[in-house]
């Protein structure tokens, strides 16, 4: 289904019946998308509808499988990122590519600074830059400042100027507000009317509703990598745009859910919890509960997670374990008190890749308790078969393991010191469905066993069907608290910060 | 891709940790080369004069093991070394009673220069190159600023026992007593490497980030690890002194010696790879390959340069033949 | 990673720390030393800053200084050359056999010289981009190599430098030797080519990130290994300067010097990162006269020598300690 | 950018006229260095001075006989009239190091020495820390200072020959020992014999006590120090001359250790040694203890006078000798400085007496409580202040 555009000009970017399969598994089937000049296009989907793949494929990071995309109605294929981009597409990634000890103009122009007698010629690429922010209204950036000293709002700014000092006509951006906070977004709203202005076509990834119908003129929805529709976004409501990401039958069976009759007594909580990201956090988690924590990307839902895993700890309000106060100052300290923390960045923050599994699995009983005090003996094999563990041996690399076994492990060695609260960010991000259903089952029958259960996830199919309670967050606050089982229309309704009208 | 758990599949076999083959493939070849070239290899009594010989490097090459596995760099041994010998010596000055106290006073002293450099590395934030470079500046000087210049005093010959005697063992003959302690430290090391404080720290120089978020004092066991560098310098001057006698030059050369010798033996520099028994036949294969070239009538010119080439090797084999592997930009 | 500052207040010691770029605390720390030394040796009856005192730091720092200009280079891409000190003897020597006392040589001669550092300098950064080999231990391998060449082919000093050439060594304006000046023209550029240049930029971004640097289209492996051929096209120089002060090419003119890690202590103690990416000439410069301050003002006092690696290794750490904090504060 | 050129250009043009040169003036008779690819022995071996060496050892020195720093062999007296100068004097030392135990001995010899005189208002020191290029820094800084008079203890003979030069040029008495210069011009170079009769010395004496077909192992520090290698040389000839057999010569870089492993090594490979020829009797210690580790019989040996060496071989009773190369040599460039200052005549090379110990004398030269690396013919039991400054 193809709509048709909104001017009459042609599409800067015309792609058409795209498909990519990655090892086997096909992640975008027949997806087409056209960007018109002066377009904010929105695409949006729950995470691995295919949007990154799509935009990487415009942008030159992956070939296509099977499609076409066309560029000013020529048939193109990029072989580098370099090649989109003397095409004139750019990519504002998730993650800053920036160096933060070299000025704004030395960043924008990295790789590509202008010369004039075998000189850099500082005075033209400074001049440029400013240009550039001064196109886009940024008179408080200053071409000489160094990034590391702007705050990150601005630092997307340079990011974005960076990928439009190229002359970019088309330009793709991946969740460019996840890591700003709210009011830095206004700045960024700016920035994307003037794009526009300026004729440039922005594809603009987001999982921010708000942001979606603010900026965009049109949204695409992906599911499952495959085009659900493609519509202006004035005929659209927020709620019909909810559905048609989610609408489906949810494919992943969820364990049932606690009865009351099994739920203990209050294990976690958290009164008044307060840090330079939170406010007023206070929520309950009780034996044997699955706590669902929602949000939009930003909100805090990671750092009510950090901070009761004591990374991040609260400056202000208490924590209770078990109805003992305690101070988690250190992931060492709330680890000794059975806290338990599944970080979001597997790879980043959760494995030493080039260990093995026993070692990988052993690695919080070895680091927090030395000589194994008050634990009792482990069987590891068990603890790997327990968490259902797919792999050559307790000697294999982690960093050999799919996703999903990587996640087990992970789990594993959570699991090896006995946790009485367990905190997950994201248990699946990245894994495939037989993977997620493994992890969910394993979750649940934690939560039999007496353990409270904080779980944190961007899929909100998942969320709800396995909390208990779902809790969500908007701008650093709780904006309220469903019962199980709740409708996503009434997370999303909270999340972007809306009363629900009758609760 | 099953569902099953196929996590024990066998009886365990005899496993070598990554990047143990090769430097024991070389190993075994210079051995054999050795008795080969040099008659005296022919029966126990060579190899155990060879193993004699390399004991302080193998113990120096343990410590900086634990250093380089969790991301360091301990560039202060071989001064640490000499200071330590002239220490022993000044303390001692011949008098056999004063051996008791002053060797618990020399591992005392090496742990502490090893507290110095963890502290000033993980607590100011300094690099260790920085910190051990300053250190084994000041470990140079310091040492002789103390004795007015060169060493005083003698050790005495109950001090000298374990660097230098050896007891006698049917079959094999002699045994030197820093064969029998060298032996003990593989398996202390060996043993430590396998417990959960041996594992953390080569996690540490994998991910200190996960390590952290596990609950690991990442700070505390980096400077674990220079202090047992340091207490193995400590050990490796007993053996040194032992020996010879006092000398000033002991230590000389050794710390660029011990890494070469560590790095021959797979260790990755920048940590988590590589194990302790690899470090410590890295330090065997060096002396081997020394005496190999000395039997061999090499001239000391060529010594060197063959030495270069090998640790050039050894590494580019190891990188160019691993699947690259980056690690995600460090801050 | 980009650096993720949140906007915060500045807090006095927030703005302090951001006013006193490393590169303001080298100058003025060695300001504050000229003071200090000035009233320590007046106090002795000498003066520090006299006629042959100037001399005497400038001259000093001109070796160190060549070298540290190129190591500044490279440890600005985050590696380091541990090669230098063996090369400034082999280059003294290549410079002084081919003069062979004919001044008609002198250019030749240095042509050579410079060509041949510039190959082994080439050679270490193919090693390390193509073979993927750490730098520490690619240019460790590498000076393992030329020492062997130095040992089995030179017993001693060797060649000879016309005088028209001795003159580049000896010849000075007022107190200011002309070698200095020609080692501040270097530093110049040096300065020009990394604030300048797109090279220079390029430098930068590789050692702050050297996948951003990739992900922006720079080929690193192309800009380390130039900076590998400048640092040793700078050691280079600095052992044909070495040739003319000494008359002649001596092979252990650079190690017995330290150079290889004096160097890297100067360019640290001038604020440059040890990991890279942040840092300069300016600085480097700046410590190398530091050095050759304290070690003037030692001499006047008669300090020994073995004072003096105490204060020189304290000072580093220190330094590095500082610099640390200061970006800690920063963050 | 323009601005700031001319402005250097005019600084520049401003200090040309200041312009000049520490260069020392041409000698004219360069040393020719010969080519060190062809570094052999013959390099070193100087037949006439070799000859002449020999001939020294049996020559009668002049001067007192208990004083033998102050004694002199086959004087050729100059006139110092020239520098006559009243004191107080600052007399100046550059010194090469002090990185060796031989060197600290001597060294705190020479201040003993300095202090003895109170005609010495100050001893100014620089120490090179082996570096040529500090040495010849120092050298100048030394000379732009008032000193009376410069002694130098140069760390290479031909890098510092320029430095010492223009030492000479600035007109203050230049006095050079140890190892020498490539030039005329110091008022005095003092030395003991040399290195030809060292090293011919202990292989006579090896070849008597091995005898036709004995084996002997050679130990030498480092190749290409001039000094060492003569004593190598003339070792080798003599060796050869009386038939002993040459099993090996190994450098061990003066590390006990090494020295000790070398040994051993040679005793597997050779079975027996009978005699051990070193150039520098650091390591003879390790030496000897290698062989009683081996179960073996110590083999004749020549050394040094070092005190832990010394020691062993009354202990043990040795077949030992120790041709030296005194550290008392360190007193003689401050005596001669003074007499210099004072007018009187020195000679224009001051050879010094090099003593041997041999089991016979042995008990002079070893005095008990001296450090390890103490050196017996340090000519400093007399002095003020013996044996506490040396310990």
């Amino acid at each position: 289904m193809v709509v048709t555009g909104l001017t009459d000009e042609a599409p800067a970017v015309r792609m058409r019946a795209i498909g990519k399969q990655f090892f086997g598994n096909s992640v975008l089937r027949d997806v087409d998308l056209d960007l018109y000049p002066g377009e904010v296009h929105a695409l949006v989907g729950e995470n691995g509808a295919g949007k990154s793949t799509l935009m990487k494929i415009l942008a030159g990071v992956h070939r296509p499988d099977a499609g076409t995309v066309e560029l000013g109605g020529e048939d193109v294929t990029f072989g580098s990122p370099r090649q989109a981009q003397a095409a004139g597409i750019s990519i504002v990634h998730q993650e800053f590519n920036l160096l933060g000890d070299r000025t704004v103009a030395e960043n924008v122009f990295l790789g590509r600074e202008p010369v004039r007698r075998g000189q850099v010629d500082r005075k033209r690429m400074e001049a440029d830059t400013a240009e550039l922010l001064d196109g886009l209204g940024e008179r408080g950036i200053s071409p000489r400042t160094a990034v590391r000293r702007l705050p990150v709002a601005h630092q997307q700014v340079v990011e974005i100027v960076k990928a439009l000092s190229t002359d970019a006509k088309v330009l793709a951006m991946d969740e460019p507000t996840a890591a700003l906070a709210d009011h830095e977004v206004e700045l960024l709203y700016g920035l994307v009317k003037r794009l526009r202005e300026r004729g440039i076509a922005v594809l603009y990834v987001s999982h921010r509703l708000r942001e979606v119908f603010d900026l965009s003129q049109r949204i695409t929805v992906l599911k499952d990598g495959e085009l659900v529709t493609c519509t202006p976004t004035k005929e659209l409501t927020s709620d019909q745009l909810v559905r048609h990401m989610v609408g489906r039958p949810l494919e992943a069976q969820f364990p049932d859910l606690a009865d009351e009759a099994h739920l203990g007594r209050t294990r976690l909580s958290v009164r008044g919890g307060g840090n330079a990201r939170l406010s007023g956090i206070g929520l309950d988690v009780r034996a044997g509960e699955i706590v669902g924590l929602a949000g939009l990307q930003g909100a805090g839902r990671s750092a009510v997670a950090r901070a009761i895993c004591g990374v991040d700890p609260f400056t202000e309000g208490t924590v209770e374990l078990d109805g003992s106060p305690v101070t988690p100052t250190s992931p060492r300290s709330a680890i000794r008190h059975g806290i338990a923390f599944v970080t979001e960045d597997r790879k980043g923050d959760g494995l030493a890749l080039r260990q093995s599994v026993r070692d990988n699995a052993l690695l919080v009983r070895r680091a927090a308790f030395g000589r194994a005090r008050g634990l009792g003996a482990l069987d590891l094999a068990a603890l790997l078969r327990s968490v259902t563990l797919v792999s050559r041996g307790p000697d294999q690399e982690v960093r050999y393991l799919s996703g999903g076994n990587q996640q087990k492990v992970v789990l594993a060695k959570w699991l090896a010191v006995e946790p009485n609260v367990l905190v997950v960010d994201e248990p699946t991000r990245g894994i495939d469905v037989g993977a997620k259903r493994a992890v969910y089952d394993l979750l649940r029958g934690l939560a039999r066993e007496g353990v409270a259960i904080l779980m944190i996830s961007s899929e909100l199919p998942e969320l709800i069907g396995m909390s208990d309670r779902v809790l969500v967050m908007h701008e650093g606050r709780l904006a309220g608290e469903l019962p199980a089982g709740p409708t996503e229309e009434a997370v999303m309704t909270l999340a972007t910060g809306h009363e629900l009208e009758a609760a | 891709m099953t569902e099953t758990s196929t996590v024990e599949r066998k009886p365990r076999r005899i496993r070598l940790a990554d990047g143990t083959g090769p430097v024991l493939a070389v190993l075994a070849v210079l051995l054999i080369a050795l008795a080969f070239v040099g008659p005296a290899y022919s029966e126990p009594a060579g190899y155990l004069a060879l193993l004699k010989r390399a004991a302080p490097l193998m113990i120096l090459a343990i410590g900086q093991y634990f250093v380089i596995v969790s991301g360091g760099f301990d560039l202060s041994v071989g001064s640490l070394v000499t200071a330590q010998v002239v220490i022993a010596a000044r303390l001692i000055d011949g008098e056999e009673g004063a051996t008791l106290w002053v060797i618990p006073l020399l591992l005392v002293t090496g742990a502490l220069v090893g507290l110095v450099n963890g502290l000033i590395t993980t607590r100011l934030l300094v690099p260790s190159f920085i910190v051990t470079l300053g250190m084994l500046l000041v470990l140079d000087g310091a040492v002789f600023l103390w004795t007015g210049g060169s060493p005083r005093g003698a050790l005495s010959e109950a001090f000298r026992v374990v660097g230098r005697e050896g007891f006698e063992v049917p079959l094999l003959g002699s045994v030197p007593w820093s064969v029998l302690l060298l032996a003990a430290l593989v398996v202390a090391a060996v043993l430590f490497m396998r417990g959960g404080t041996g594992r953390t720290l080569v996690a540490i120089g994998d991910n200190d980030k996960s390590v952290r978020l596990g609950g690991g004092r990442v700070e505390n066991l980096r400077t674990l690890a220079f202090v047992l560098s340091g207490i193995s310098a400590a050990i490796a001057a007993i053996l040194l002194g032992g020996f010879a006698g006092v000398s000033a030059q002991v230590g000389e050369g050794l710390e660029f010696r011990v890494i070469t010798a560590v790095v021959l033996g797979g260790v990755v520099l920048g940590g988590g790879r590589g194990s302790v028994v690899a470090a410590m036949a890295g330090a065997l294969t060096l002396e081997a390959l020394f005496s190999l070239l000395n039997l061999l009538g090499v001239a000391g010119g060529l010594e060197s340069a063959v030495q270069g080439v090998i640790i050039i090797a050894a590494v580019a084999y190891a990188s160019v033949g691993r699947i690259p592997f980056r690690t995600r930009r460090s801050t | 990673m980009a650096a993720s500052t949140t906007a915060a207040p500045a807090r006095p010691a927030r703005r302090l720390a951001g006013l006193l770029q490393p590169t303001v605390i080298v100058y003025l720390a060695l300001v504050l030393l000229l003071i200090v030394g000035s009233i320590l040796v007046a106090a002795r009856g000498g003066m520090l800053l006299d006629q042959g005192g100037i001399l005497n730091i400038l001259t000093r720092s001109t070796a160190l200084g060549l070298v540290a200009i190129g190591q500044t280079m490279v440890i600005l891409t985050g590696k380091l050359d541990l090669s230098v000190a063996y090369l400034i003897g082999l280059c003294s020597l290549i410079g002084a056999e081919t003069m062979g006392g004919d001044p008609g040589m002198i250019v030749p001669a240095v042509l050579l010289t410079l060509a041949c550092a510039a190959g082994v300098g080439l050679v270490n950064g193919l090693v390390i981009t193509k073979l993927k080999v750490n730098a520490f231990i690619a240019t460790l391998g590498m000076a393992l190599i030329i020492r062997g060449y130095l040992e089995s082919a030179y017993s001693g000093p060797s060649g000879d430098v016309p005088r028209a050439f001795q003159h580049l060594g000896y010849a000075r304006i007022g107190p200011i030797p002309v070698s200095a000046l020609l080692m501040l023209a270097l530093a110049g550029l040096a300065w020009w080519y990394l604030m300048r240049t797109k090279g220079g930029y390029h430098v930068y971004a590789v050692g702050g990130d050297e996948e951003v640097a990739r992900f922006s289209g720079i080929r690193s492996d192309r800009t380390i290994i130039t900076v590998h051929v400048l640092c040793a096209v700078a050691a280079g120089l600095a052992g044909l300067f070495l040739a003319s002060r000494l008359g002649s090419g001596a092979p252990w003119v650079g190690v017995d010097a330290g150079y290889d890690l004096e160097s890297i202590a100067a360019v640290v103690l001038g604020g440059t990162l040890l990991a890279g990416g942040r840092g300069g000439v300016a600085g480097t410069i700046g410590g190398v006269l530091i050095l050759a301050t304290l070690d003037t003002i030692f001499d006047d006092l008669g300090v020994t020598p073995f004072f003096k690696d105490v204060v020189r290794g304290a000072v580093l750490i220190l330094a590095v300690a500082l610099y640390a904090r200061r970006r800690g504060l920063l963050r | 950018m323009k601005k700031a050129c001319t402005v250097v250009l005019a600084a520049g043009a401003l200090v040309l006229s200041a312009c000049s040169s520490d260069l020392p003036a041409d000698s004219g008779a360069a040393p020719s260095q010969a080519p060190g690819e062809s570094a052999g022995q013959s390099e070193f071996f100087d037949q006439a001075e070799y000859e002449r060496q020999l001939a020294l050892r049996d020559a009668t020195p002049e001067g007192p006989s208990d004083k033998p720093w102050e004694q002199a062999l086959e004087p050729e007296m100059v006139d110092t009239a020239q520098y006559q100068k009243d004191g107080p004097h600052q007399i100046c030392f550059s010194n090469a190091s002090v990185d060796n135990p031989w060197r600290q001995v001597g060294f705190k010899t020479m201040q003993a020495e300095a202090d003895l005189h109170d005609n010495i208002a100050e001893f100014k020191v620089l120490d090179a820390e082996a570096k040529d290029d500090k040495q010849i820094s120092d050298i100048a800084s030394l000379v732009s200072q008032d000193c009376d008079a410069l002694i130098v203890s140069p760390n290479t003979t031909a890098t510092l020959t320029p430095a010492v030069e223009s030492a000479c040029d600035s007109g203050i008495p230049v006095v050079v020992f140890d190892r020498g210069v490539n030039t005329d011009c110091p008022v005095t170079f003092i030395h003991p014999i040399g290195g030809y009769a060292f090293g011919a010395t202990a292989a006579e004496f090896l070849s008597g006590e091995v005898g036709e077909g004995g084996k002997v192992l050679g130990l030498r520090v480092l190749p290409g120090v001039d000094v060492l290698e003569h004593r190598w040389a003339a070792a080798q000839r003599e060796f050869e001359n009386s038939g002993v057999q040459v099993v090996g010569a190994e450098f061990t870089e003066n590390d006990s250790a090494t020295a000790k492993s070398i040994v051993s090594d040679y005793l597997q490979r050779e079975g027996q040694i009978d005699g051990i020829w070193m150039d520098d009797g650091t390591a003879a210690v390790a030496v000897l203890e290698a062989f009683e580790d081996a179960g073996m019989e110590p083999p004749a040996i020549s050394g040094e006078d070092q005190q832990q060496f010394m020691q062993k071989w009354k202990a043990d009773g040795i077949t030992a000798l120790a041709p030296t190369y005194p550290t008392y040599q360190w007193r003689t460039p401050v005596i001669a400085a003074l007499k210099i200052l004072d007018g009187e005549q020195v000679p224009q090379e001051w050879i010094l007496p090099q003593p041997v110990v041999d089991s016979s004398n042995l008990d002079q030269y070893l005095i008990e409580g001296m450090p390890p690396l103490h050196y017996g013919l340090c000519g400093c039991q007399d002095m003020p202040d013996f044996p506490q400054r040396w310990q």
